[in-house]
Parts: structure tokens; C-alpha cells; sequence
């Protein structure tokens, strides 16, 4: 079951929604530019539960129409510089969230229901500018005790990276367990992986536990070391530097075009 | 041993504002909260275990569950202490983390709020941490909250703001009143200059006292083992750290 | 942190909530007899989500008041003989259940919030005679949509039996994360173990994937096949002639007590 | 190859029902519908990929988040087929696990309701699978409803009950009308017997057609990898079956 990039790319359709993990749980970069170069826009991205580098790029590519996120940021690169343009010019829609509801989210998705419920978020201006969220009464409680409804996040596409795959399609995440929950959440999972192991992961109990079985996954890819420069977990780490140029390098829009024109994955 | 540099005493503050708990998380990016969380645990050995996690850690991560383990856990009560910045924090403990202006086309746009939202009101001893003391962070009101300082009653809110360290002091926070008061100013600072940095006022004696330095054996536990301990997950703050120290014995030597 | 197993059953207090997992994940069934002999009554226990015959020896020693559960049987060796008596004398007050409304009642708790909705379950008498669970209108829907409410179960303990765990009380529960969920959910988690190791289960990303943290494990304590006559996932198989031996003992009252005066984990 | 025993013809049935299906779970102790999934899954090999998990199996188990993880995919409509039993079944295919007479203290108390409860709604393909037929299985009325057959229109159900198969016969049902619909009797039976064995009113033709067996091949997967891939999960089952199939050549083999 194993493609190439650009036919994982092609499964997204424009206007999708995409859930993309954080920084460090297995972010595929290796299918930023396929993603660019495939053109897919209008797209809706949940960060999962923020976003970076990936983010960033799919709306320096002017792929993006809305964002739903807990935070938008390089980490110690600094702000992410296309979003902070977008959000200055108004070109995409936001739904600043907090990390437990974006989990929240989704895990109404997992679990087929049309909502969780969810402690905090009374009284602050997320809540106010989210009019998909529902401030309703705790009918377990005889006091007044208001309590917000989060209504599922069904992506149409969720995309990371990990570490192996097995022949048969099951993935390892260990307990990156976002990865597995934005699967179960989404409609379609495509997965990028440093290789493909010839064992079954799930004919062995210790990797069997931190395995996302094939039902979950629709396609996958191999991409050595496909999360650079973001690490992966217990594999290799983040290149820093790189997300110092490429922060740099975007702060105007022909720095991030000439940045994405360019710069390749090292060898 | 040379005197506490300043990030030391930031360091030891916090490890003095962790007295007594049983969990402690640490956000990403957070050298100075993680290095009082490891002076604590450190302190605490053979006494209470002090479990720690810093949230990308691979090394410091005691969760198994994802990143959504972490506001389970403050869910269930079982997270003591947690960590909270701000582009702005107000009078009444609100923190901004998403931008000055209007919403949503902020002027200057933050990340955004992460856990805040969430954390903030299931934790109950939340320390609001910026270094950065000036009027453009400590305002009267914030433009956008999000999380607010205090709820109204029959709001569920186990947790809330219990302090605020910044660069220059130290603050309680009275939930009922609600607001800040200083309660002590690090060396080399003084009320006056608090006053005009701090855009929101706040309770004080005449004469705050100057925050606790670090005793030598605290002193000598952080420029070891938790200096060691720091470097896996933030080995640039580390080296940092390392030059300063460096920096200031050769001052000692030379005079 | 480990103890012995009548130190564990110490913890149970009269009157106390308590979680057990259901036949194949892990029954501490090396638990059940100093349960007995402590003799900590007037339980309320919540199968996760059936139980068997650890449940059945808890209540036909007298110790419970109160069972919620999705089903009670032996398996392969049929009904659960003091269950089922106890029942028809109106003994044991019961709380019927489905599978999904536990997990959903557990997570409720792991996610810190009174409630979770679920689907299914309207037109059933389960819900017709579940007083604690509320029928109401899903609040995201334009058109009628009822839908139910289960209340957060927060277990005063959860029990259960592992393969193995850690100096620092980390227990290995492999992809039986329904103990997570338990442990999660409960206030105390007591675990028996085959073995305890000497490396650190989250030293290494394998093992760390089906790692149950310390943060939610009370107290620890070695018993070797104890779960027998259960199996054990990955070690061990079901002894079902001992559980077939003990459902002919358990028909009467008086085969139910010789049962239990002799029978002992075999060598 | 001998005849089809009556048990073989179970099986073939339900892999008949269970055409096209990606995945389908089977319940713990459920020897026929594993080996229905076991051979639908063989028969579709190289055109369809079948997934099959059953409960409390260590090698036929493709989930790996805990029990909870069967109910998760059915609410995310990914588990195509499912299988329920009843103490009894009624006319409407309202199926009760729990007891018969009086709840709470039932005369005669079943295990319980297991998942049918939340499966029976979400379950797009629910085979209902009873061997024996008689009329204290298939009642006019269940005593405890564990889960109904069918709902009121705005009630969220994508699921429910398609075919009720029996060790007499095969039945499909009508949600609409809703009621059952007898479509073939099993080799060896009537429809006289069927009728005074069911409790309920059931839809027929005037001679309705013998269950069909299965051909060659099928039986032939059947008892060769079918066989061995259900003695892991079902021991004692796979040996008895064994021992028919020995029964029955040698009688064969004598006649």
C-alpha cells in the first residue's frame, strides 16, 4: 500500500479539511511541497492541537482559507512570519482555540458523537468568537454550573509522519496517541514513514501498543527522514538552525518564495 | 561561589513557589520554569516525589497518552502546578496570548492561547512567569483574554493564578479582591521603578522586601545537577547559562 | 513501591467504588481472596465493561451491594452462578449497562467533565431503567436529535493485573489501555504484576508506548500468574476446566464456600 | 468430500451475508460467525482485503486502543458487520441479554447486554445469529428490551438489524414494515416446523427455498484453513468439529 509523495498529495481535494500534528509528535514535511506543488487550496487546517513550519508554508503558498489552532509558532525560531501576514491582512478566517478543545474535538469524531463537553473557556474571548461552541448548563447539577459543548472535528485528511510502517499498512506511532486520534477522527489518514518494516507490527504485543492499525490508514509514503528540519521523536532531533533561516528568510514574501524555490531536504 | 546571577534567582523563586507539590508540567520553551521544576525535584529527594514533565520532552515526559495526557491529567486533578505566560497579563490576572488590537487582525499577532484556557482553570497553583517587565506586558486591561484571572461564582474553577514573577518581583494573587501584591523585589531593583514598569496597580507594604537569594546548597544543586538536566531538553539556554557563570568567575578572579 | 497483596487490599475501605477489567485484559484475580479476607463490604463495582468470576466470588462472599456492568458470565462455563443467584433474590442492586456507556462513563471522568453523550441506547429498556442517565435534545442539531448522557464513574479504585512493572511503579499494560482508562478514571489504582523489571519502562519509546505512568498507580504488588485461572494476554492461556470446576461448585451455596476454603493458585 | 454438516452450512451462510464487507467484528464466544468472517475473509483473497477482529482473540485482533476501540469504529462507520444473539428475539427483532420475567429479579438472568445497545444502532450490517429455534427464543414480545430492532424517525441510527439466521433457517428483515421475512430453510427442516417454533409472525412465499450449500471450494477453505485458523480462538470447537467431520466420512466410508 505504499505510494509516492505526489500520489499522496493528490487525494487532497480543494476545500478539504486537513489536521496536521504539532511540532514535535511527527509533522510530515516531506509532503509540504508535494502538497504546494499539487495546488489543492481553500483548505481548512486543524492544528493538531498547534501548528509550525508546515502551517506556515501551506499559507505562504496561499493554499489556506482557515485556521483552526491552539497556537501558531517556530518555537525557538520565533512567530511563524506568513501566518502573522495573513492574520495582519486578513486573508484567512481564524479559530484561535485552546489545546483540550481541539482534542476535544476530534474525540467527539472518534467517538461518533456530535459533541464533548469541556471544563475552562467561560469567560474568555476564545470562547466569545467561537460561535460554533455552546455555553449550555450541566443537566447533572442541581446548582447552576455552565459548561461548553465542543462540537466534533471531522477532518476530511489527516497527514504526520512516523517512524515505521509494516507491509499490511499498520503504522507506529508508540504514544504519540494525537497521531492515532486524529486518524480515528479523520475520514482519510495519509501517513509518511522513515521505512517499511517486513514484520506485522501487531503480531508482537510491545510494538503491537503503539501501533495505528491499517483500518485507520488510507495511504502511505517513505520519506527518510521526512519530518526535517523538525525531529522525530527518538529518532532524530530538530534542526534549528534551518527553521532560523527559513524565519528569516520569510519575513517578506520573495524571501519565503525564494526560501521554498530552493532549499531541499539534506541528504 | 559566585553570587546568584539573576536567572538563578528567577530559578529558585520558582522552585520556592513549587513548595509542596506532587506534579509539576512545564510548557514548551520554558528553560526558567523547567529548571525551578528540577531545583524543586531535586530539593524534594528522598522526602516527596516531584514528577515533572516538560511538554516536547522526550527525556521529561512521564505521559504515555499523547499531548492530550496533560489536560486529562489537570482534568483529574492530579497536575499541581503549571506555567503561564502572556504578551499581556492585567490587574485582574487575565493573560492575552494572542495579540494586541483588534481581533482577529491583530496588530501584533501572537501564537496563541495553547492550553491557557483550560489550564488556568483546573490547576490550582498556576505562577505566571514573564521575564519581560514593562508597561507593554503588565497593562491595565488586555485586548483579547485568553484565560481570565477569576471567574464569577458557579463557574467550576478548581485552579486559578496563585503568583506572577517577573524580572524585577515577585506578586501574590488575591483571588477575592482579586489582584496582584508585590511581595518582594529582586536585587538591583527597586518599588519605584516596579511602579512605573507595571501597567495595572497592585498591593504593597512601604518597604517590599528583596527577594530570598538561593542558599549554597541550592545554589550549588542548580549549577550541577539541574544544570545538567537542563541541557537535554534547552542546551542553548543551558550553554548560556554556562558562559554567565563563566563570565562572572572570571569577573570574581580578575577583581 | 511494592507491597504485598493483603496491604493492597488494605486500601479498600466499606463501601467503596471499585473498577475491575474484564476477562481478557488483566483480572487480578490474585486480589480477590485477601479482598475477601479483609472483608471490606457494601461495594459498588463497575465492570469494565463485563465481569466474571472474580465479580461472582465477590459477591457470593457477601461483599457486594452494588454492580454495574454491560454482562456477568464465565465464558465458555457459562452463567455466573452467585450472580445470577443473587439476583433473583433481589440481593444486589443492578446497574445494566452497555459496554460503550462504561467507557463512556470512565472517560467522562478522565476528561474531568460530568457528562459524555452517546448513541444507541433510546428505545432500550437499559435506559428506560438507568434513572442516572439523562435523555436530551443534541444542542448542534437544527433538527429533533435526541441523544444520552452518561455521567462521569469515578471509581474510589481500580484493580487489575499486569505483566509487569517498574522500580518507579510504571506498570505495562501492552494495548489493554482499557486499565488505562481505569486508572485514569479512579482516584486509587492498586495493580498486581508477574514480574517487576529492573530498567525503566519509559527509558526506551517501545516499551514507553504501553506504559501505564506511576502518576496514576498507587500501589504495586508481585503476583506471579495472577490472574489465573484467567489468562493473561501475550503469557498465558484461560484454565477454562478450573473455570468450569468452579461453576459446577458455585451452583449451590455450600459447593461456593468449599470452593473457596480450597482452591489456590497452582504452582 | 462429504455432505455439509449442518453447522458448515451456518458458516457458508454467513459468509454469504457477509458479501462485500470491509470489516466485521465478531463477539467472544462466537465459534460460527469467526468462522463465517474467517471465510468470507479467505474467499474474497487477492479482490477484497476482509478485516476481522474478534473479542478476547490475541491473533485476530486488529485494534490495539482497548476494548473501547470496537465501539469507536462503529461510530465512525468504519465496522461494516456485527453479530448479536438474544434469550430472546421478537418479532420487531427487539433482542433481550438481560433475563426473562420481571427486571430486576429476573426468573432466569443472562450474562447481559454486552454492547448490543450502542452496536445495534451503529452496525450497519447486524446479522442476528441464534441456533436455537424455538419458541422460547423467538417470542411475540421480549421481556427486557436490551436493544430495540428499529427507532422513531429523528432518532440517529445508520445501523440495524439485516438477517436473523437460525439453526432452522434464514431470515431477512424489514425495517419498515419492520418485521422478519423467511428466506430459505436449512436442509432437513419445514416450514411447518419453523412456524410452530417461532413465537412471532414472520413473511414467507408459499414454498420457500432450501438454504443453499455450499459448493466445493467453499467447503473446501472451510475445512482446511478455516478449520485452522479457528482452533487459536476456538479450541474446543474446532476438535468437536473435527470429530463430526471424522464421524461422517467414516459413515460414509461404511454406507
Amino acid at each position: 500500500m505504499t505510494a509516492n509523495l505526489q500520489a499522496l498529495a493528490r487525494r487532497v481535494k480543494p476545500g478539504q479539511c486537513v489536521a496536521l500534528p504539532v511540532d514535535y509528535a511527527g509533522v510530515s514535511m516531506a509532503m509540504t511541497r508535494p502538497l504546494i506543488e499539487h495546488g489543492a487550496g481553500d483548505l481548512h487546517l486543524v492544528c493538531v492541537p498547534t501548528g509550525g513550519l508546515q502551517v506556515d508554508q501551506l499559507i505562504g503558498s496561499g493554499l489556506v482559507r482557515r485556521v483552526e489552532t491552539s497556537a501558531i509558532s517556530l518555537g525557538e525560531a520565533g512567530g511563524a512570519p506568513r501566518f502573522n501576514q495573513a492574520v495582519r491582512e486578513g486573508r484567512i478566517e481564524l479559530r484561535d482555540a485552546t489545546c483540550p478543545a481541539i482534542h476535544a474535538g476530534l474525540l467527539a469524531a472518534q467517538k461518533g458523537v456530535p459533541f464533548i463537553p469541556m471544563r475552562g473557556l467561560i469567560g474568555s474571548d476564545l470562547l466569545a468568537r467561537r460561535d460554533d461552541w455552546k455555553l449550555t448548563e450541566n443537566p447533572f447539577s442541581d446548582q447552576p454550573d455552565p459548561i461548553v459543548l465542543i462540537p466534533a472535528i471531522t477532518p476530511d485528511i489527516a497527514i504526520f509522519h512516523a517512524p515505521m510502517a509494516d507491509m499490511q499498512g499498520n503504522v507506529w506511532i508508540g504514544r504519540r496517541r494525537e497521531l492515532a486520534a486524529m486518524a480515528y477522527a479523520a475520514t482519510e489518514t495519509l501517513v509518511t514513514v522513515e521505512r517499511i518494516v517486513e514484520h506485522s507490527l501487531l503480531a508482537d504485543e510491545t510494538t503491537a501498543a503503539g501501533t495505528l492499525p491499517a483500518l485507520y490508514v488510507t495511504d502511505i509514503a517513505v520519506a527518510p527522514r521526512g519530518a526535517w528540519p523538525y525531529g522525530l521523536w527518538g529518532k532524530y532531533g530538530t534542526d534549528t538552525s534551518e527553521l532560523i533561516r527559513y524565519a528569516k528568510a520569510a519575513r517578506s514574501e520573495d524571501g519565503f518564495a525564494e526560501y521554498m524555490s530552493r532549499a531541499e531536504v539534506p541528504a | 561561589m559566585s553570587v546568584a546571577l539573576p536567572r538563578e534567582i528567577l530559578i529558585c523563586t520558582i522552585a520556592r513557589l513549587l513548595d509542596g507539590v506532587r506534579s509539576v508540567a512545564v510548557g514548551a520553551s520554558s528553560p526558567i520554569p523547567a529548571a525551578g521544576a528540577m531545583l524543586r525535584r531535586a530539593m524534594d529527594e528522598g522526602q516527596r516525589r516531584v514528577r515533572l514533565s516538560i511538554l516536547g520532552s522526550v527525556e521529561h515526559n512521564f505521559f504515555t497518552n499523547g499531548s492530550v495526557e496533560l489536560f486529562d491529567s489537570a482534568g483529574q486533578g492530579r497536575l499541581d502546578a503549571f506555567f503561564l505566560g502572556g504578551g499581556q497579563i492585567d490587574g485582574q490576572a487575565n493573560v492575552n496570548l494572542v495579540g494586541t488590537g483588534e481581533y482577529p487582525q491583530s496588530d501584533v499577532r501572537w501564537p496563541g492561547s495553547f492550553g491557557s484556557a483550560y489550564l488556568y482553570f483546573t490547576v490550582p497553583r498556576v505562577i505566571l512567569f514573564r521575564e519581560e517587565h514593562s508597561p507593554r506586558v503588565f497593562v491595565d486591561k488586555v485586548d483579547f483574554i485568553s484565560a481570565p484571572g477569576v471567574s464569577p461564582p458557579g463557574v467550576y474553577r478548581p485552579g486559578g493564578p496563585v503568583a506572577l514573577l517577573t524580572g524585577k518581583g515577585l506578586f501574590s494573587f488575591d483571588r477575592t479582591r482579586p489582584g496582584f501584591r508585590l511581595e518582594s523585589i529582586h536585587p538591583g531593583h527597586d518599588l519605584d521603578e516596579i511602579e512605573a514598569a507595571t501597567g495595572f496597580g497592585f498591593d504593597h507594604t512601604g518597604a517590599p522586601p528583596t527577594t530570598i537569594p538561593p542558599d549554597a546548597a541550592a545554589l550549588s544543586l542548580l549549577r550541577g545537577r539541574v544544570l545538567d538536566e537542563l541541557e537535554e531538553t534547552y542546551p542553548a539556554f543551558a550553554a548560556d547559562w554556562r558562559r554567565d557563570l563563566a563570565g562572572a568567575t572570571a569577573k570574581e578572579v580578575s577583581a
